[in-house]
């Protein structure tokens, strides 16, 4: 185990209520100094940083890498690693548009078929959650390496979505009235309370996950699993569901942030989400999750997802050279764990004080 | 935009595909040249084909009200959405390169008639090719539009040629590597090739290398662009001909119309408006420079 | 067959790659009772127990449950017929909390809700059950072996079972957690469970055991009313020969001193200390026993000599070499090597061969510049392995495979091969059966003889008195008495142990 | 652990010389199956496919995956994982160009120098190294997580190439005489033998790896920590150096790569080797090696880089279409590691029989 997991590990534990508090304040703290740091450079570098348009487009670029990030932080947190959520992105995207757009063409009856938009949605997420299963079955019980499984449908899924649209972008998804398809790109433009559709997305999925792993018993197997599988095993915890689970979770995370991409441009493309996984598989590691399973939270990986969206956005704010921009994340991506780590250091000294 | 005037130069977001190609980096720069000549402030920035970051892209211009936005766009159908999105924020958008399949959203479309080019440099091939023989082409990423395009251009001229025979057709996704790798496979089921036409000039110079190192140097080989290493390649005896999309002075045409736009409130010109190609050989080569007559 | 029979293994044998666990063994359990099972590492205890609690399916042979014929296929099978198991190789999350690990798959929880409040309080019961200040919210992994073996026990407890296999429960645990466990035993007896014991320490044993059932080689060699059974009949039962009397530890001529340790202190995360002030000295040819409770801090003492806690403060010399901010490679290049307390955790490498971990630490000498010389490294660990009566399929057999006393020879192997000045052994002979004991301290009293100076941490009363000629007591961290073996009672030793020495920062039941 | 990882594990289990020998053999075996069934099939298929040309092209294409895989299963042997080496290739590659098309240019003296080719090479490997020590510095004295430094580097490395060529190609890396910078091309399109020298490369840094890892002290060590770190630290290993080592070596495994893709194109670009990695991963896990760090062999990576390399190929000599190729190099990649599981399930049962 690296250290930084040994600290990790040793943060959580404390005994009484007031250290408990402090404790878990500053695990959530964890990845927030480096976000903190960044918001404040940009903010005193540019003027339009922290206008609330801009703010809100942020969060809504934000909340793509957060949604993928939630289900990817069930995977990992279980022990395992979903690399196939992008192309899952990108399939549902292309199921959405192509029910839209061209409909469901039955040529037994030479008919085509106009499904509701809440069933265009349904059908999507239902991809999503298929390849999901698709995953989970082969590593919860053909026992394949979850990195192999997840490699192989990231192309599986990759070439059914060019398959089905043989490679063409579906275009102008806003749907017919007469078909009764409209609706669709409220997903990605449509707001409630003057907040976009995707961040109240983010929101409800991002508050669902951090339920599911923390307050049930589902989410403390999961973690059990992730922590030593064997045990977990030999306490009765049924292994094999719990990891088929995870990836379903991941396969119907990944559909929705297809959706909402394919509403936003009112186009899906087939090639939609390609190496989308670094990124969240960075915003679940940025938010203090390990990569060995079993330690790490939800509301960490959000924060990890904001690092990487402000970066991105700040960069782009300031004007900085495409170059130097792919540089500086680099940069930025592993200061901010030493950063972490430091901070990280200085608070588990600092409670060691109190407690002597 | 409201703000800007009232504090420092209006800003002009330049958006394009990404740098580390010559073909985008000389067009975002004459673009951006051009723009502080005419007193704004350019910015550029890069989408790398992925429509979800040029959505991004826009709103980040939109937020920074920008006075106006260059853009060569990622998908004719995947930004027509965010196209429309900085017109209804008020912010005009010039589309170079590449246009999008709808009209009256953006106010300028200016483009290198890809399908002229494609049967400019396909004619070049036929002649080169003296009417028959085998080929390969190499098309672009399948999914792109472009690709579509060019391939449509090749082959309404190629096919009229009875003598003409396409023994293979790869996607190596307009990369230099996959072409090399692809042609080094595919010449070994067919080694009687006689030319390669490719729908980039990378692709056709990774054809180039790997039919050099198999020695077959004699195969002809013709790409799309005139990027400057084909060109020099087209002197140095490699590839045999491309066409050049004149992409700066595109650019410069899309900076000044906007400048036009904003100050007199029209450009006076139709929204598409197609640039020809012209056609690189050994023969007039060293006219050419960055993407442009010398 | 008398009624009160609860479970039954009929003719039951196991065949693993390479091994034949189990040859054709029957095996009763009774309502209320203990039945001991004992053997030398490797005779199949634990296989039976795994296939007793539905861990493992026997190749041939079944089981009877009050009578009826039944198949467990799973671990929830089993626990669905009230059948408990606390595991030899501890099986727990570190990283979930003592509680949670408690409850695992069987979380208390309301409308889908977990219940932490209810979770927490329930296991804080069990823990005062068994007298143990560990707070339920304190992460397992956070636990040293002891308390973590605790928490495997009050694990099972908390399932409410009729039948309950506990092997090798008290391996980690000293004296006092001991004596706990037998009081609980005693009321889960009252209570009507079958209760399967697996220990080496058979005066132990003989105290709970109602029946004795004896394993060799993975087949049944004895069986008997614990009462009319003694030691010596079941060391012979179990070799197959006659018990040797156990040799008492000659006076080694002790030489010059080898190691010095200078007040040294250790301050936990936590403020605690884990060691206070500690001063001693080692001469060559000497045993030094360390002796203590549990938590008395003789592991943290062993981990620092060997460097693994750079922010120790006080001073370490071998010799008259100075070894303090020397990294542990260096230390064991000194002549220092330890044999850890958690076999599995600092031990072994799961993933490599008995071989392979044998050699890990004196690599350098079966190598010349370049590469390493497969035939010396083989003979030379072939040797180690027969001294130490090593039972393994094969050198090149993966190190999992053996049995968990086997395992514990190979580290011990491992650090003999590095043919130190110092041995440190902490716990040495956890998990190992009586006869492979006494060779351990044999080999332990030899080396000394030849020089070597061995520093042994134990919890056991017998073995700190059979093996060392000197002992020190320690308490909370700090030394708390120092004898002559010969002239140590159990009594001055035990109450030298449980010694209150004011305490600097607050305990861990506080923390 | 996995299933698939507990069956790896015992299969190293069986005793007496001739089983284990047999046992070493078919764990040898396990990947070549999926081997040999592609193989099969593309030679039916397509009659140039076992031509001598051809399969020299093949190997040729499959030396960049296998030289990669080195350096990986190094890294992955030990417990970590790499995701930079792409960037470095790009990064050597450019390094390279750059060095032999412009030269050095010494502004304080207002000369360009142009190193010898044996120069440029070493200070490419040099650049690779570099980055590699870099990896392993962060990630074995400040402990900080190997995805997370191996991927900040893949941005690091990769946004240096971009400034160092300003996004451009260097062309015609050929050299010139009178500057005695000639020959660099050997590296890519020279043969020695009738041999290509990637070939040769391949073999070399192959045959070196196996001895390394199987035959040596560092070899063993690289297991340990991978297997039990802590174990391996109180064992006297000095854990950090080793993992210092292995980065070091992947990253100059990959600026060979770099340096033959240059070689071979004549022209490096700064975009080369983007998602090497994946491939390079799924060469060593195809290879039987487990993520998890510890077990695992280089012959086994190099079985599963020519697995890639033939369907890769295969598949363009069929002239499918890009769409199917995408999703049947996913469904092989799965294949594979089933067929490889289900095999060596029977060898085990088999080794079994045998002993009782
Ligand atoms: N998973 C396995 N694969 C192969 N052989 C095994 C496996 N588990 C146990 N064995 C073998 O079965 C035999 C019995 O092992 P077991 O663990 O039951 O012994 P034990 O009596 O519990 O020993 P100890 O007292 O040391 O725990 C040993 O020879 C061991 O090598
Ligand atoms: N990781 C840890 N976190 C918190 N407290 C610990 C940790 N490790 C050990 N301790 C505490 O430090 C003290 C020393 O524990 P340790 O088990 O090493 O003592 P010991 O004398 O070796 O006992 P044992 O008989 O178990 O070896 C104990 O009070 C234990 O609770
Ligand atoms: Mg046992
Ligand atoms: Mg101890």
């Amino acid at each position: 185990m690296t250290p930084a997991e040994t600290t990790r590990r040793t943060a959580v534990a404390s005994a009484p209520k007031l250290q408990l508090f402090l404790a878990a304040q500053l695990f959530r703290l964890r990845a927030l100094i480096a976000l903190f740091v960044l918001s404040g450079v940009f903010a005193a570098l540019s003027p339009s940083f922290l206008t609330s348009a801009n703010l809100t487009i942020l969060v809504e670029h934000v909340a793509i890498n957060a949604i993928l990030g939630v289900g990817m932080t069930f995977v990992i947190l279980s022990g395992g690693i979903d690399l196939s959520v992008g192309s899952i992105a990108g399939l549902a995207g292309i199921v959405a548009g192509g029910l839209i757009h061209q409909g469901l063409i039955l040529r037994t009856f030479g008919v085509v078929v106009y499904p509701h938009t809440w069933l265009v949605i349904a059908v999507a997420l239902l991809a999503g959650a298929v390849v999901g299963a698709f995953n989970g079955v082969l590593i919860a019980y053909a026992g394949i390496a979850p990195f192999i499984v997840t490699l192989g449908s990231l192309y599986v899924a990759r070439g059914t979505a060019l398959l089905l649209s043989n490679g063409a972008t579906f275009p102008d998804l806003g749907g017919k009235p007469d078909l009764g398809n409209t609706g669709f790109l409220w997903l990605g433009s449509g707001s409630v309370l003057g907040i976009p559709v995707p961040i109240w997305m983010m929101i409800m999925i991002a508050a669902a996950g951090m339920f599911v792993a923390g307050r049930t018993p589902f989410g403390r197997r999961m973690y059990s699993v992730g922590g030593n599988e064997r045990a977990a095993e030999l306490s009765g915890v049924r292994v094999p569901r719990i990891k088929l689970a995870v990836y379903v979770i991941s396969g119907i995370c990944a559909a929705a942030v297809g959706l909402i991409i394919a509403a936003q441009l009112a186009s899906a493309h087939p090639a939609t989400g390609e190496s989308f996984e670094l990124n969240a598989i960075a915003a679940v590691v940025l938010g203090g999750t390990s990569l060995m399973g079993g330690r790490g939270s939800v509301g960490g990986t959000l924060i990890g997802a904001f690092v990487i969206g402000v970066l991105a956005d700040g960069l782009i704010l300031l004007g900085v050279s495409e170059f130097w921009q792919v540089v500086i994340k680099g940069l930025v991506i592993i200061a901010a764990v030493i950063l972490d780590q430091m901070q990280h250091h200085y608070a588990r000294r600092a409670a060691a004080m109190i407690r002597t | 935009g409201t703000g800007p005037s009232t504090r420092g130069p209006k800003t002009i977001a330049v958006i394009t595909p990404s740098h580390d190609n010559p073909f985008f980096k000389a067009e975002a720069e004459a673009a951006a040249a051009r723009a502080r000549e005419l007193g704004y402030e350019p910015t550029m920035s890069s989408h790398d084909d992925d429509a979800h970051k040029q959505d991004q892209l826009i709103d980040v211009a939109i937020a920074n009200k920008a006075a106006a936005i260059i853009l060569d766009n990622a998908g004719a159908d995947a930004s027509v959405a965010a196209v429309r999105k900085a017109k209804s924020a008020g912010i005009p958008v010039f589309l170079i390169d590449r246009e999008i399949n709808a009209t009256g959203i953006a106010v300028s479309q200016i483009v290198s008639d890809n399908y002229q080019g494609a049967s400019l440099v396909a004619q070049e091939f036929v002649r080169l090719m003296g009417e028959k023989g085998n080929y390969i082409e190499l098309t672009g990423r399948e999914s792109d539009t472009n690709a579509a395009i060019r391939t449509r251009g090749f082959h309404d001229v190629l096919d009229k040629f009875d003598g003409l025979k396409q023994v293979g057709r790869q996607s190596a996704n307009w990369s230099q590597t996959e072409a090399y790798q692809t042609i080094e496979t595919m010449i070994q089921a067919n080694r009687n090739v006689k030319g390669v036409i490719a729908g980039n000039d990378t692709m056709a110079l990774g054809a180039a290398a790997a039919l050099k190192n198999a020695g077959l140097e004699k195969v002809i080989v013709v790409g799309f662009d005139g990027s400057p290493d084909a060109i020099a390649s087209i002197q140095a005896g490699g590839m045999k001909a491309t066409v050049l999309q004149p992409a700066s002075r595109i650019a410069r045409m899309a900076v000044e119309q906007a400048h036009k736009y904003l100050t007199k409130g029209s450009t006076g010109l139709p929204e598409k408006q197609a640039i020809d190609c012209e056609l690189v050989t050994a023969a007039n080569a060293d006219q050419f420079g960055i993407f442009g007559k010398k | 067959m008398s009624p009160n029979v609860i479970l039954e293994a009929r003719g039951v044998s196991m065949q693993y790659p390479g091994t034949l666990a189990l040859d054709n063994v029957t095996f009763q359990l009774r309502k209320g009772m203990v039945s001991a099972l004992i053997g030398e590492n490797g005779a199949g205890k634990s296989t039976l127990v795994k296939i007793l609690a539905g861990i493992a399916q026997p190749t041939s042979g079944s089981l009877f449950l009050e009578g009826a014929e039944i198949a467990l296929r799973s671990v929830r099978d089993a626990d669905a017929q009230g059948i408990g198991i606390i595991h030899q190789e501890l099986n727990l999350c570190p990283n979930l909390s003592v509680a949670e690990n408690i409850f695992l798959a069987r979380e208390i929880s309301s409308h889908g809700v977990l219940n932490r409040r209810e979770q927490e309080a329930r296991a804080r019961e069990l823990l005062e059950r068994l007298e143990q200040p560990i707070h339920p919210r304190t992460l397992v992994g956070d636990l040293p072996l002891g308390q973590q073996q605790i928490v495997e026990i009050v694990k099972a407890l908390a399932r409410n079972v009729r039948v309950l296999m506990m092997d090798e429960p008290t391996s980690a645990l000293s004296a006092y957690e001991i004596e706990i466990l037998f009081r609980i035993i005693a009321d889960l007896k009252a209570r009507g469970v079958a209760i399967v014991y697996i220990s080496h320490r058979l005066e132990e044993l003989l105290r709970v055991a109602d029946t004795v059932s004896v394993l060799r080689d993975g087949r049944m060699v004895g069986e008997g009313c614990a009462a009319d059974v003694d030691t010596g009949w079941l060391v012979e039962r179990m070799t197959g020969r006659s018990a040797a009397p156990p040799e008492a530890p000659p006076q080694a001529e002790t030489g010059r001193e080898v190691l010095r340790v200078e007040r040294l202190s250790l301050v936990a995360e936590r403020g605690r200390r884990l060691l206070d002030d500690v001063s001693l000295s080692v001469r060559s040819g000497e045993v030094l026993g360390i002796y203590g409770l549990m938590g008395a801090g003789r592991t943290e003492l062993m981990e620092c000599l060997m460097g693994l806690h750079p922010e120790v403060v006080g001073s370490v010399f071998l010799g008259s070499r100075k070894l303090d901010h020397l990294d542990t490679a260096s230390r064991i290049d000194c002549g220092l090597a330890m044999v850890p307390e958690d076999r599995q955790a600092a031990g072994l490498v799961q993933s490599l061969s008995v071989l392979s971990n044998m050699t890990l630490s004196s690599l350098g000498r079966f190598s010349n510049r370049i590469w390493i010389s497969a035939g010396a490294e083989e003979s030379a660990a072939a040797r180690v392995a027969t001294e130490l009566r090593l039972k393994t399929p094969g050198l090149k057999v993966n190190i999992g495979t053996l049995s968990g006393g086997n395992q514990q020879k190979a580290v011990i192997a491992k650090c003999l091969l590095t043919r130190p000045r110092v041995l440190l052994l902490d716990e040495p002979t956890r998990g190992v059966d009586v006869g492979a004991k006494r060779e351990i301290q044999g080999i332990v009293r030899r080396l000394a003889r030849s020089g070597m100076a061995v520093v042994l941490a134990s919890s056991e009363l017998e073995e700190v008195r059979a093996t060392a000629d000197r002992i020190i007591v320690m308490s909370r961290g700090s030394v708390s008495g120092e004898f002559l073996a010969a002239e140590a009672s159990d009594d001055s030793l035990a109450i030298a142990a449980s010694s209150e020495i004011p305490q600097k920062g607050a305990g861990y039941d506080s923390c």
